[in-house]
């Protein structure tokens, strides 16, 4: 299974990013998953977040992840950026990219991904209040 | 010996330090190191029972064994996405 | 919730799709799927399929999902393009968008759309076995 | 009365045309039609059981009751995606 993973302070360009998906012959589906920085945290209106990863371990963890995707599912490539540092309110945070032979594995494995970061990848977030 | 507590979001805060050294009996478990570092540091006490506790890149519960070297990091419940 | 439709022979321009996205401050999710033409159908080796639409009766059909789409979830958008006539082995053949405020109510629509598109949606496609 | 019914994908082939007039008695249902269209096309009679039936743009079953100007469509299991 292919696999990147980013986590990187620049801007996600989803645009390149899918530019640059590859799918060989046998695989029929692409699932995207984009977390974008809502305008506000607990009902209050912010400016953004700001994301700190303890990054070796949150590398780890998501290799981790990578590794129990890739043995549940028949999965081409796994691709994930996480932003670190601060994101304004509308910018996207997290962008997930799953290729498979067909929608169902790339759905699950997608969602599982998302779902298993929440608990496990080192990574806090702190709001921006607006002033 | 000697091992490295690593603080991470909040708990940066509630530690007032990044990153501390305590001092251990050799072969002492986490549980016991994290004690200690409670004892510290009450605010951090406080937040205990959501604490998440790593020894290098892997979480690790408190019968881990500690050896020389060893970095610790406490942190709260993670929030990426 | 904002909705496009569009059942096209063009090819599907993903970037300039996403590019166009519109999430409101209270979007914390955009969910896409992506179908794509295999390289085979039933184990033999295509160049591509050739899709054929029904299509004022398509767009009415997907137009109703959006509809029961719209009544089970919180949804900002969903925009869907449907490709027509030949699509080559390794393009898209389908794109799909769905925006909301959280992943759980994305994925679960994006799904449903696609799910309920294969059995109610006048759109068949016909082999072209390599030469 | 008359009524129009349209074949889309191999139904096409299997009928020989992409649409047909058919005359039905006024007030018949839909069911009585197809029994019709299935008598003169026996390559689409042994679809039958997978075929799908729209009037205009609706799916509808066997005891729909046709209007003079309904616009029938035949097809097989759809695909799209």
């Amino acid at each position: 299974m292919r696999r990147e993973l980013a986590i990187s302070e620049q801007k996600i360009d989803e645009q390149a990013l899918s530019r640059s998906r590859a799918a060989s012959a046998g695989m029929g589906a692409a699932v995207y998953f984009v977390g974008i920085v809502r305008g506000t945290e607990e009902g209050r209106p912010i400016s953004g977040l700001a994301y700190e990863a303890f990054e070796k371990m949150a590398r780890y963890q998501f290799e981790l992840l990578f590794d129990q995707a890739q043995t549940r599912w028949p999965l081409e490539s796994v691709r994930l950026v996480h932003r670190v540092g601060f994101v304004a309110a509308g910018e996207a945070s997290l962008w997930i990219e799953v290729v498979a032979p067909h929608r169902e594995e790339a759905f699950a494995a997608c969602q599982f991904i998302v779902r298993e970061m929440k608990r496990v990848v080192p990574i806090w977030k702190k709001a921006f209040p607006l002033a | 010996m000697q091992v490295r507590v690593h603080f991470y979001s909040y708990f940066k805060d509630l530690a007032g330090a990044s990153e501390i050294t305590e001092m251990i009996a050799p072969g002492a478990r986490l549980e016991s190191l994290l004690q200690q570092v409670y004892l510290r540091f009450p605010k951090l006490a406080a937040m205990r029972k959501s604490a998440l506790v790593a020894v290098g890149v892997d979480y690790q519960a408190g019968e881990y064994l500690l050896a020389e070297g060893d970095e610790v990091s406490l942190f709260p419940p993670v929030q990426g996405g």
